[in-house]
């Protein structure tokens, strides 16, 4: 402890801000101090990995499933994803047509599935218009909260 | 037994019964919310289901999509954990109308001890003391005061529905009374939708006991001692013990056989709490019955030898305890510190955001129930609980060594935690003497 | 009570005394080779000095360094752990003749159990069975055959320094009794610079059973109970639990009483081992005395409630135990699984290299002691411990249950370990039904 | 605690400075000076992988404190280091004179401190030959297995 305050405040803003100015003046990557029970520690610049040109070009991270309940767009498909837990059907009965299929053109009214959840079955209206490109899930397959039901292309 | 079950809750009460539950050979389904999508403890259970984005009344107190994820699931049972649906007597019922087991009392038993007014009738009715006050809901200001004279001041206005503190007054005489009456329903209506309020003496100083009790369907109701949970900040708990330093033997004996009896009455079963406030003079009292798993159920495990989780999803399934109360004896002293996310140096302010590193301690008699690793990100939408640290040892004073080395031991880089305050209180020379009461953090904090 | 001590070890057991020490408000000095500079552990300590380089024979074994750093560390006592200079009775005089307290027995009496003829000896003297064999050190090969022809083949040559299997064989007629003389007597000098050989029947398929002794200096000497350590691998220790499954209670106290009685005719105090084999018949025979700690004695730790290595240091400072051989009452069932740097698909190769992430098992009944971190580097140079993996159930299904539970939980990544091996032993029947000596391992891997 | 105060402050931006000096002047890599519950660590430059084209230039890793006990070349300057567990001093009495001091030349054979570990006082030889440039102990200091007792410009 009496060392610790003999050495005055390690937090000091001052003493770090000279640190660092000293290792940029030496283009240093990495400071480690430690005594008792002090400890500094400053890294500089890029602490791994390297890559040297050409840079390959990373592509954007997109989600198209993170939405809350409506579709993201990826590019240029967009996404009709679950808003709810339960059971995926692609038409109102066994002997039915499906709602939809691929290359439909459907609009926001449209609806797209039920969705069965309690015993309620819940007709889930597309919401957006477009083509649609993929059905993603099998008929009476389980869905959960945001899972990807539809891809439609809004251009088409 | 089971074959498979949902576990409606998130963090570390639902690794807790993910643990349990692959101890049983039991499958697990796990829910979590758009803002949990990446918790490792998802990863140990058989199937992990998203219910809904990540604020708590769109996801995890969602009925309808928890039930749905229960079907698509195909699970027997749901554990509810703590929080969130684990107290909704409607819940229950809507588990019970689809089939499904719920791993708690039954609706009936659970709203029967669950509004504070009717459990003070099933008290009074089990011959267990309550704190003097109404015998029922006050209606009025002028009712109010009748009551308050007649039990004398100074008195507690509580809600029935309430908890955590809220919708609670004290008032020390008649003019007090009329503001904290008007406050007090306020307060409760907003909380809770239910303004109804009933009266109590205030008792001064009191030490927080509970009583931990395991029942099954087939009439056998258990105590595994009590709790002492005195050290609370803000009427949250911060540390736990078991026993319960500085209590009378005939005070323990006639407490834990009060809370069977208390629940025997109330046709409870499946694990619970009842709890009680002492004063300082020794008596304790009655307050309510917390029917769910607890938070701090660890420190009775450890005295007890039992795993309560475990013991729960069994008599859920029908099973009858084997064990007999003469069996339950405690050995020891377990303490629990809740470590939380959230900075003592600013007012507990929670404090969510990534963690860069963290190092769990070990060794004899240590216990670290959490459920965050390195690279977590608390997120800021559900409690600020971290995980808990539960020492084992043959005495108290030794496990508040183990506890001190332990704490020591436990670095959480990247965000703040309650880990200086547990350090504080350990090192205050009230809490070795056992002079705690549930005013005595916020007494050592104004110090 | 020591105000500072010296750790001479490394690894998990450092890690342990440290754990200790902090507990009991004594201050620690770690020494370290220049392979273990980077250990995480070395910043629990309050200090910690270089020693010398990788080669143990160059650091942890040097006694003139390992000495010198007690001095200059300013120590009372140095705690030398297990393996290293532990069992070295040299060393321990080194320590008195420099005043530096030595935890542990005197060097006398680790003189007299350390040989295991005069073991032996001592073990006749206190009337406590052993197997039969010859009186003393057999000096030539028709010594041998006519003593091996009066206790019967098939025999068992064993080198009086030895241990870890080296120096050992087997001979079931004179014709192999030959050869294996000559072979043992050779490895005996070459491992341990002794080629003293002794005989015993050999004893088929029997299991290891070892009993935690603990005395003070005050002519208190009490047991912890039993381990049974059956489950082994070429002489090296698996898994070990307590208490020792299908004991009959009357072959337990009365190996327990044994171990205390030859305890006390060797004049020792502190913790240490006496290890017996049970024959097939359920008949028991001392083996040996292990001076020292033991890697397995948290199993006795978890079912006795009791902190061995606190009270190692306590009665190495003088103090009175002040339990009694009654107040120790085993409580459930408690197994440990050493997690070491190996390869089981690949012969037990060790299997040194960087740990990339570490997953600790937490939760009920659950211990982990283990000195590694993510980005530890396992160093090529001492044994392969990883850690212990401890669990404490109430029953020995629900320990199995909990250990295979928490390997599960427990995730190593970038080496190999030998966490697949253990949950295959947990997995196997024999295992379940307790039905292991010392060959189950080798039998179960060879199909 | 003592060895802590007699050693000064560690983080004196001074010490830093001309401890960063040396790394430059003799183009180290890194430094890490470790002594009882004080450590300093300093690195300059890339440390990690560089991937081509073009390569650059990595220096060479050197390392001044981590042989086994001989010095070992850094640049120029070169290190006796401790070979053993003990006590430092640079006199052979209370009232004798140094050893070696601050400009001293040096030959291999030549005692340059002693260390007493156990009561027993070692003369340390030098091992090298060259010009002493600095004596990093103090006397009746502790030291450690490995730790650089004195520098030694072999060139001067």
């Amino acid at each position: 402890m009496s060392a610790a305050q003999s050495q005055g405040d390690i937090f000091d803003v001052k003493k770090v801000r000279r640190l660092i100015e000293l290792m940029k003046e030496h283009d240093l990557s990495e400071i480690d101090l430690k005594q008792a029970d002090q400890r500094v520690r400053i890294k500089r610049g890029q602490e791994a990995v390297v890559y040297a040109p050409p840079v390959a070009a990373v592509a954007p991270r997109t989600s198209v499933v993170a939405a809350e309940s409506a579709p993201v767009e990826s590019s240029r498909i967009l996404v009709i994803s679950s808003p709810m837990v339960g059971t995926f059907y692609r038409s109102s009965g066994p002997d039915s047509a499906p709602f939809v299929k691929v290359g439909d053109r459907i609009g926001p009214e449209k609806a797209v599935c039920i969705i069965e959840a309690m015993k309620v079955f819940n007709e889930i209206p597309a919401g957006i218009s477009g083509q649609v490109v993929a059905v993603l899930v099998e008929n009476g397959a389980a869905v959960e909260f945001g899972q990807p039901l539809i891809k439609v292309d809004p251009e088409a | 037994m089971f074959k498979r079950i949902l576990i409606a809750n998130r963090g570390e009460i639902a690794l807790r019964v993910i643990r349990a539950c692959r101890e049983l050979g039991v499958e697990t389904v796990a829910i979590y919310s758009q803002a949990d999508r990446d918790a490792g403890y998802l990863q140990l259970a058989d199937e992990a289901i998203c219910v809904g984005p990540a604020r708590a009344a769109d996801s995890y107190l969602r009925i309808d999509r928890v039930i749905s994820a229960a079907e698509i699931g195909n699970v027997q049972a749901i554990h509810p954990g703590y929080g969130f649906l684990s107290e909704n007597a409607h819940f229950a019922e809507v588990c019970r109308s689809c089939d499904i087991g719920f791993i708690g009392p039954t609706p009936e038993a659970m709203a029967r001890v669950g509004d504070k007014n009717s459990a003070r009738a099933l008290a009074r009715e089990a011959g267990v003391p309550c704190v003097p006050g109404s015998d029922g809901l006050i209606t009025s200001e002028q009712e109010a005061v009748t009551v308050a004279r007649s039990i004398g001041f100074p008195v507690l206005l509580k809600a029935t529905a309430g908890g955590g503190g809220k919708g609670m007054r004290v008032a020390a005489n008649d003019l007090a009374l009329a503001s904290a009456w008007q406050q007090a329903s306020a307060e409760a209506q907003a909380a809770f939708g239910n303004a109804g309020i009933y009266i109590e003496r205030y008792v001064e100083r009191p030490r927080h006991v509970e009583v931990q009790i395991l029942g099954d369907t087939h009439g056998t109701m258990l105590h595994l001692w009590e709790r002492d949970c005195s050290t609370q900040r803000r009427h949250q708990k911060l540390i736990e013990e078991s026993p319960s330093p500085r209590l009378a033997p005939e005070t323990r004996t006639a407490m834990c056989a009060a809370a069977v009896r208390l629940a025997k009455t109330a046709g409870y079963h499946s694990a619970g709490t009842v709890e009680f406030i002492v004063d300082q003079q020794g008596n304790f009292y009655f307050i309510e019955i917390n029917a769910r798993i607890q938070v701090e159920h660890p420190v009775s495990e450890m005295v007890t030898g039992i795993d309560l989780v475990k013991a729960q999803i069994r008599v859920a399934a029908g099973e009858k305890l084997e064990m007999k109360q003469e069996d339950i004896v405690p050995r020891g002293h377990a303490i629990e510190c809740r470590i939380n996310a959230e900075d003592p140096a600013n007012g507990f302010r929670p404090c969510p955001g990534r963690i860069e590193r963290i190092t769990a301690p070990g060794g004899f008699g240590v216990r670290f129930d959490s459920h965050v690793a390195a690279g977590y990100v608390v997120p800021p939408h559900y409690d600020s609980l971290l995980g808990k640290l539960i020492v084992h040892q043959a005495t108290r004073r030794e496990a508040i060594e183990t506890m001190a080395r332990a704490l020591k031991e436990l670095r959480i880089e990247g965000i703040k935690t309650t880990v200086p305050l547990h350090l504080e209180v350990l090192a205050n020379s009230a809490f070795h003497d056992s002079q705690v009461d549930t005013t005595f953090v916020e007494r050592m904090l104004a110090g």
